[in-house]
């Protein structure tokens, strides 16, 4: 009844509510639609993603023979999968459609009706024009290798790591450090249920080594990356540690034996508060609790003149190996976890609080090695020169909120600090200050701890810290740190004394964010966290599929948040896995052989190698499998005979025809 | 009285940065100019120089390119072929009258809303200043007919 | 009857109509095969002998009045009009006069001749924009070239003297780039990174391997084929004369496009140093075809 | 016949070729009151605006820019070219570099004067004046040498041609010409190939000249038509000469002989400037080439005139020999039959222009039979960036000049083109002119006009096609009578038949 040939559109634009209908005249763009060239039908509707604007959709197609479909409202990015599936339903190829961006490309940025409705006639008028040029297209669909790479080896990596090594997947575990655990590990107690971070996490940590679905590599880097969804390279680099994991037994005597007898080399896991000597083990539960020779600092490496008596102490087991050396380890993973955690803030960039100056004042995470019972104090709270403090200030947002270094909120410093203030006063008895500008305590049983650090006396001033100094104005504060803070509710300046000060640092992104998210082709955000493919409806999905994120790289969070966060990933990943292939964007390029004269210039330009010359028909091939649609060969080839499906030249000059051709 | 001059702008956007910068610019209501008409590719590597001389021709006043910084971009290169073929353009396009403000290649990523919001207005003030394109293609050909 | 074949010039150097003379003896058979009615680098002919013909070979560009009005004519006598040569399918060399203005030549000759410009005596009116055939009127077939080849020219009569003729409106040549039938395609890597393009003022080309790969622009990949790459032979750089291959819209744009897409360098002053010894876009990547791209001319206020 | 004018006060008569094309060549026929020519002039327009549309290309891209001003001599203009960017660069090319432009330059000259002896500018000549118009091309000429001699010409053409395409990518638009030097070597084969095409092209020009005698010279009736003062202007002569100063076509010293044949002067071509200059008339574009020192007097002959004239029979005049025995006997022979040197003779050209084919033949055999023309090294690479460059031949049509400025990357910002129809467009207006006082009186315009105008000029053969895209051959004239006011009050044509007609 309806010549397939002659192209009839759908055009259906979007009210959003009045996200789009507040600043596009919907009615007057609508009407303008049905007077476009080969429009059959068009309409306005208050949501077309709502299932009735959908089912809309479909009606017309059977009903008006339409062919080809055009919808105008948000970001093909939320609902372009949508509407093509709703043009599938209504029986079309679901790549006759095209979508048309009237909200966030104008009703959300634009100010006035006028112009906003004049713009999104322009960008319907050029849509008309493309769809009319698309072509059936199938989706192609991709195996999923079964195996997983998770990157950090912090809570987040190693629960991820469980859950999907628990379902039965095989999981390769990537940890920098000599051992897993990440800043949990350095915890004492955890927020708000004080339970203590090492019971809860160690366990993990142990059956992590112990899980025959996990292989762990510590002291290692992912070093190249290559590959897609489905099927992804990876090299991972693993650093010498001079000791054979495979025969260490862990028993330790190497690091009693070494020739120094005493430890010197400050300890990086207590963030040198305690020392330790060349071999070492970072804590007593590191897992794999195999020793690390640190080469910087052994004997033998520095001179080659060392009695090597750990090598002795070794015995038959000669599990130590000083010519130890890099090795590549390449493996085959259809998905990644990319679980890299964070860094704290460096108090040093704030000179005003005198940390790296005055030996008193402490990071957060100092304090932590400090209450901590297997901590270099043994739990004791003690200054630098092994006194008690009588009186402790913890200084809020230190690096957080801060115009001057970074504006987020960290989350967790309110609540850490006030577990702090509970675990300093009960292994003290100090008088302990908090300076806080807002207390933030959102949180099952966040609150109630509040409380009750209240009712334990713990002393609150509201107002951020001016400054932190150690000469006095009378005998109360000599000897002392001073530090300088605005009551802003007594509304006056106070100057309290204290013996120790705590800096509650914040979490911003490890320091090679960057490189790492180069490395895995994913994007951050402006602070420099990873940035998810949507902050709602896919928090832990990245924009490149088969990379997930979990932790706090992606922004700072507590732990049961990372860990919820951890197993959303793992869901992700096993999703993934289970569907056993994932359906591609049909976007590839293909060479039109008639036309290709076997110039060779795309050759070289596919950075997936996807593009290949065959000699003896003395054409370039496209390896659809390989293409991931960029576009480069297709722009570059001198006879336009590479033609890119949902991109076709055609389709383009279209749209820019439509743009501009005034109606 | 004659309506003031409102440049038009084609704006080829990749979908991986600039494009998802446009939609954050989107979400988080910043409000810039509606002179810009955005195309979307899945690469700034993708924008063929056709396309742009194209817009020219039929009377675009300005084209903006817009891809992921160096390093960045989600194919590995793309936009380092962008990048190339724009200086190339750019040199071409002063040859044929065409002042080198009306074109302009930008990187923008998924995380710059605000600079896709001054890009978009600084090229507007830009264009505005430089007024309409000297004599369309058109005229010329009623010349010679 | 033999069919009636006509051949005629616009805005050209007499080039093509020479090369019809190079059909040397291959020519006799053809002037067997029609009946040519004028022809005028041979024959003597006026505006007013113009009749009904079915083949018109039309070169050289539209540049005045006076041929435009010819071509007009001649569409309107010709049952099939055929765009013969560079100039007429591109707009040639000549066409470079796009890059000014009637009134920059006009100057440009007055100065050197000193004269005030009051010449006194009515010439044609000088366009200012060079124009190929087909923007004045509609033309039915192409042969390329500069000059086109006489093998070129004899496919194509053959093509147009068969009862079933090619498809309207294409370019009587293959349909692949000149890289196809190019002498040196062996040689052609196939990943290219120049470090920066070369002139040929300055580099002594070695004969056995592919130009481009010398870093010399060599337009033969965006090139139309048919050639057989003569200019390759004279180991010279293809400079585009046959035109753009069947699906490109915009040669410059395109053969631009692939010169950029091969360099190495990323940094924006490492490209602007690699295209230093390309210091002429316009006349390299347009040297036939500015008139039939799509800025046509230079803009002018 | 004749046309009346009433109480016209001023008249001017345009000539001009029907195929119009833009800024075309045409004949300008200014009468006084009193109804007599006043001023007659030829008129070459302007270059197309290669001098214009040049500027911003890069220097090296010349060679085969320029040759598109002209598909009849592309090679002419290719080889000027090149020598202007030997000079532009400050570089010499090596001997074999040389050696081969000379060969591939003189071939092209065999070829370029038998095309137009056979095809463009000698048929009316070799058919006589009295043949109708319809007869006067390259079909008449057949029909009267007979098919073999036209498939002999084509044969040799093609010969010659193809060689000239096997080293200079192409025959029509050469691409071989590079500044230092050309493209690629010679190879042994090619060499060869030369060698045995010289000799052919030797015996061909020999056979020509036998046709001429056989035609031409034997005929009385022709030999008074040379000699005819109607096509007789005493002038200045322009050719370029080796040390011997004997004939030279790819480079040598310019040297200039006065009317009664006495060296006026001989200088190096980048001193072309303190010798020639252009006048500009106003009513004209075109540049009328004289002699700088003697001046412009207007359009007059004589020894006070700065006119002067290039091409072969300028170039045999401004010379003392050919440089090659058998063209050298002819030389002897060409002033002996003509009785005495230098000869005014116009249609002498046609002559001249056989005798320099059998020079350009024989220079084709020396060249391609000395050893060092195969040697590989043919490419000197410019040290310096380019500043100012001039380079000269003689094209087959007389001396031609081409004069760049280029930028410091190498790109031209002016050039300064001088083709042998302006150096000649002088005497052509003296040609133009005389015939016209002669043929019109004011009150009538006899029809014999046309005839005798369409001689003098294609005697020059001026190569229109390098200023107006109209070939040599086809240039039926016509007359137009017009009022002041310019509005056509009548006009004479010839028809294809060769009727001439009144409209």
């Amino acid at each position: 009844m309806f010549d397939p040939d002659d192209i009839r559109v759908g055009v259906y634009v979007c009210h959003c509510g009045t996200n789009i209908a507040a600043t596009v005249d919907v009615r007057e763009l609508a009407a303008y639609g049905a007077g476009l060239p080969h429009v059959a039908v068009s309409r306005e509707y208050k949501y077309v993603c709502s299932d009735p604007g959908q089912d809309l959709i479909r009606q017309d197609i059977r009903d008006h023979g339409l062919n080809r479909i055009v919808v105008a409202s948000c970001s093909p990015h939320l609902h372009e999968h949508t509407f093509r599936t709703a043009t599938a339903m209504g029986g079309l190829n679901a790549f006759y459609f095209h979508m048309v961006n009237i909200r966030e490309q104008i009703s959300w940025v634009n100010e006035d009706k006028v112009s906003g409705t004049a713009k999104a006639k322009d960008l319907l008028r050029a849509g008309v024009r493309r769809v009319a040029m698309h072509r059936p297209l199938e989706r192609g669909s991709i195996p999923i290798h079964p195996d997983v790479l998770i990157v950090g080896g912090g809570i987040a990596g190693i629960h991820a790591a469980l859950t999907l090594a628990n379902a039965g997947k095989h999981v390769y575990l990537v940890e920098r450090e000599p051992s897993i655990g990440g800043h949990m590990a350095r915890f004492d107690k955890t927020f708000p249920t004080l339970d203590c971070a090492a019971c809860i996490l160690t366990p993990k940590m142990s059956s992590v080594k112990n899980h025959p679905n996990i292989t762990l590599w510590t002291y290692s880097d992912v070093s190249a990356l290559e590959g897609y969804v489905g099927s992804y390279k990876v090299t991972v680099t693993r650093r010498p540690r001079y000791i054979d994991e495979s025969l260490c037994v862990g028993c330790l005597e190497c690091i009693d034996a070494c020739v120094y007898k005493q430890a010197k080399v400050p300890d990086e896991f207590n963030y040198g508060l305690g020392k330790r000597r060349p071999v070492y083990v970072p804590f007593p539960q590191a897992v794999p609790l195999v020793p690390v020779i640190d080469p910087e600092t052994c004997i033998q490496f520095k001179s080659g003149k060392c009695k090597k008596t750990c090598i002795e102490a070794c015995g038959d087991r000669h599990a130590i190996d000083l010519r130890q050396e890099a090795k590549q380890e390449i493996i085959e993973v259809g998905s990644i976890i990319v679980s890299t955690g964070f860094q704290a803030y460096d108090a040093r960039r704030n000179p005003y609080y005198g940390y790296g100056v005055y030996p008193n004042v402490y990071t957060a995470l100092e304090v932590e090695r400090l209450v901590n019972a297997s901590g270099p104090t043994a739990g004791e709270v003690v200054l630098r020169d092994g006194r008690k403090p009588q009186t402790v200030g913890i200084v809020h947002c230190v690096g957080s909120r801060d115009e001057n270094s970074n504006r987020w909120c960290s989350r967790v410093c309110c609540m850490y600090s006030l577990k702090l203030a509970h675990l300093i006063k009960e292994h003290t008895g100090a008088e302990v200050y908090n300076f806080y500008i807002d207390m933030r305590t959102p949180g099952k049983g966040f609150e109630e701890f509040y409380q009750k650090l209240l009712n334990e006396r713990v002393h609150f001033i509201r107002g951020r810290v001016a400054e932190i100094a150690d000469w006095g104005l009378d005998a109360t504060e000599e000897g002392k740190l001073v530090i300088r803070v605005e009551d802003t509710l007594a509304g006056k300046v106070r100057r309290i004394p204290v013996d120790m000060v705590v800096l509650s640092t914040g979490l911003e992104p490890q320091a090679d964010a960057n490189d790492i998210r180069r490395l895995f082709n994913i994007s951050c955000s402006s602070e420099g966290f990873f940035l998810e493919r949507h902050p709602k409806l896919a928090p832990v999905s990245t924009f490149t599929d088969g990379v997930f994120l979990a932790g706090c790289c992606q922004g700072p969070k507590d732990i049961p948040d990372t860990v919820a966060q951890a197993g959303a990933a793992a869901a992700e990943v096993l999703a993934l896995i289970d569907a056993g292939h994932v359906e591609t964007e049909p976007n590839t390029a293909y060479v039109l052989d008639e036309f290709c004269s076997g110039c060779k210039t795309c050759v070289g330009l596919c950075p997936y190698h996807a593009i290949t010359f065959q000699e003896e028909r003395r054409k370039s091939e496209i390896n659809q499998a390989l293409c991931k649609g960029c576009g480069t060969c297709v722009a570059a080839c001198p006879s336009a005979a590479i033609g890119q499906h949902l991109f076709e030249d055609s389709e383009i000059f279209e749209e820019v025809e439509g743009i501009l051709t005034y109606a | 009285m004659p309506e003031p001059f409102e440049p038009k702008i084609v704006a080829f956007f990749c979908n991986w940065c600039t494009y998802l910068g446009a939609d954050l610019a989107g979400t988080s209501r910043l409000k810039y100019a509606p002179n810009a008409r955005v195309v979307r590719v899945m690469c700034s590597g993708r924008v063929d120089p056709q396309f742009v001389l194209d817009a020219f021709a039929k009377g675009a006043d300005g084209v903006l390119l817009g891809g992921c910084h160096p390093g960045d971009c989600h194919y590995q290169e793309g936009n380092y072929k962008a990048l190339r073929r724009f200086k190339l353009l750019q040199q071409f396009l002063g040859q044929m009258g065409i002042e080198p403000e009306r074109i302009r290649l930008e990187w923008i990523s998924a995380a710059e809303a605000d600079r896709v919001r001054t890009v978009i207005n600084e090229m507007v003030e830009t264009l505005k200043r430089l007024g309409p394109r000297k004599a369309p293609v058109e005229t010329q050909f009623a010349e010679a007919s | 009857m033999k069919p009636k074949v006509a051949f005629y010039w616009c805005a050209s150097c007499g080039g093509c109509e020479e090369c019809i003379l190079d059909l040397a003896e291959d020519l006799l058979p053809v002037l067997d095969a029609v009946e040519i009615v004028f022809w005028p680098v041979a024959l003597d002919f006026k505006e007013h002998d113009i009749q009904p013909v079915d083949i018109c070979f039309l070169n050289g560009a539209v540049r005045t009045s006076e041929q435009k009005r010819m071509a007009e004519l001649l569409r309107a006598n010709a049952k099939v009009l055929v765009a013969f040569g560079a100039c007429a399918q591109l707009g040639g060399i000549p066409g470079l006069a796009n890059l000014s203005t009637a009134r920059d030549i006009l100057e440009t000759a007055e100065e050197a001749t000193g004269s005030d410009g009051d010449h006194g005596l009515p010439l044609p009116e000088l366009f200012d924009t060079v124009l190929p055939i087909d923007r004045v009127v509609d033309v039915d077939y192409y042969v390329p070239g500069c000059p086109p080849t006489p093998k070129i020219i004899g496919q194509a009569l053959t093509a147009l003297l068969k009862t079933e003729v090619p498809s309207r409106h294409s370019v009587l040549a293959p349909e692949q780039a000149l890289c196809e039938e190019c002498p040196r395609r062996a040689t052609r890597p196939e990943t290219l990174a120049l470090d920066r393009f070369r002139r040929v003022a300055d580099t002594i080309i070695d004969e056995n391997m592919c130009i481009l790969a010398q870093g010399i622009p060599c337009l033969g990949p965006a090139t139309r084929a048919g050639c057989e790459g003569r200019c390759i032979a004279g180991n010279m750089p293809c400079t585009g004369c046959f035109g753009p291959a069947p699906r490109v819209r915009d040669f410059g744009a395109k053969a631009l496009s692939a010169m950029a897409s091969i360099l190495a360098p990323t940094g924006d002053d490492e490209i602007t140093d690699a295209l230093r010894d390309l210091p002429d876009p316009a006349g390299t990547f347009y040297r036939y075809s500015l008139p039939a791209s799509f800025l046509t001319r230079k803009a002018t206020p | 016949m004749s046309t009346t004018f009433e109480a016209a006060t001023s008249r001017r008569i345009s000539i001009e070729p029907v195929t119009r094309l833009e800024g075309h060549g045409r004949i300008e026929i200014f009468l006084n009151d009193e109804g007599k020519v006043d001023r007659a002039v030829f008129q070459v327009p302007e270059l197309r605006g290669f001098e214009k549309f040049v500027q911003g290309r890069p220097a090296e891209d010349m060679p085969q820019i320029t040759s598109r001003i002209c598909g009849v001599c592309p090679t002419a203009h290719h080889m000027a070219s090149t020598k202007a960017l030997d000079d532009l660069y400050r570089v010499t090319p090596p001997p074999a570099a040389r050696k081969i432009r000379e060969l591939i330059y003189h071939t092209f000259f065999v070829e370029d004067h038998a095309l137009h002896f056979y095809f463009l500018g000698g048929p009316d000549f070799v058919m006589g004046p009295s043949a109708l118009p319809g007869e006067r091309n390259v079909i008449g000429v057949i029909g009267k040498v007979g098919i073999d001699t036209a498939q002999r010409v084509i044969a040799v053409r093609r010969t010659l041609r193809d060689l000239m395409a096997a080293v200079a990518g192409k025959a029509i638009h050469p691409v071989f010409g590079v500044p230092g030097g050309v493209a690629k070597p010679l190879t042994r084969e090619q060499a060869v190939d030369f060698r045995r095409a010289a000799g052919e092209a030797v015996d061909f020009a020999r056979f020509t000249l036998d046709l001429f005698d056989k035609v031409v010279l034997a005929n009385q009736a022709y030999l008074d038509l040379i000699h005819s003062d109607m096509y007789a202007h005493r002038t200045y002569y322009m050719g370029m000469v080796n040390e011997q100063n004997r004939v030279s076509f790819y480079d040598g010293t310019l040297r200039v002989v006065s009317p009664s044949g006495a060296q006026w002067a001989r200088f190096e071509t980048r001193a072309y400037r303190d010798y020639i200059v252009e006048h500009a008339e106003p009513w004209s574009f075109m540049k009328f080439c004289h002699l700088k020192s003697i001046g412009w007097r207007g359009l007059v002959e004589g020894e006070d005139s700065g006119v002067y004239s290039v091409g072969p029979l300028a170039r045999l005049n401004a010379a003392e020999g050919m440089a090659t025995p058998l063209a050298h006997e002819l030389y002897l022979r060409f002033f002996g039959v003509l009785r005495g040197k230098p000869v005014h003779y116009t249609l002498a050209n046609h002559w001249a222009r056989l005798i320099e084919m059998l020079y350009a033949a024989e220079r084709m055999r020396q060249l391609a039979e000395e050893d060092e023309i195969t040697d590989p090294h043919v490419r000197e690479l410019p040290q310096s960036p380019g500043d100012e460059g001039i380079g000269v031949v003689e094209a087959p049509r007389g001396t031609l000049f081409h004069h760049y400025a280029a930028d410091d990357r190498g790109r031209i910002t002016k050039a300064n083109l001088l083709v042998a129809t302006q150096n000649n467009a002088a005497r052509m207006a003296l040609s133009v002119e005389k015939a016209a006082r002669a043929l019109i009186d004011g009150s009538t315009v006899q029809e014999g006009v046309l005839n005798m105008i369409e001689m003098a000029l294609r005697a020059y053969d001026p190569c229109l096609g390098c200023a107006t895209h109209s070939l040599p051959g086809s240039m039926p004239l016509m007359v137009r009578l017009c009022s002041r006011a310019g509005s056509v009050v009548a006009s004479l044509r010839r028809d294809s038949d060769g009727r001439i007609v009144r409209e």
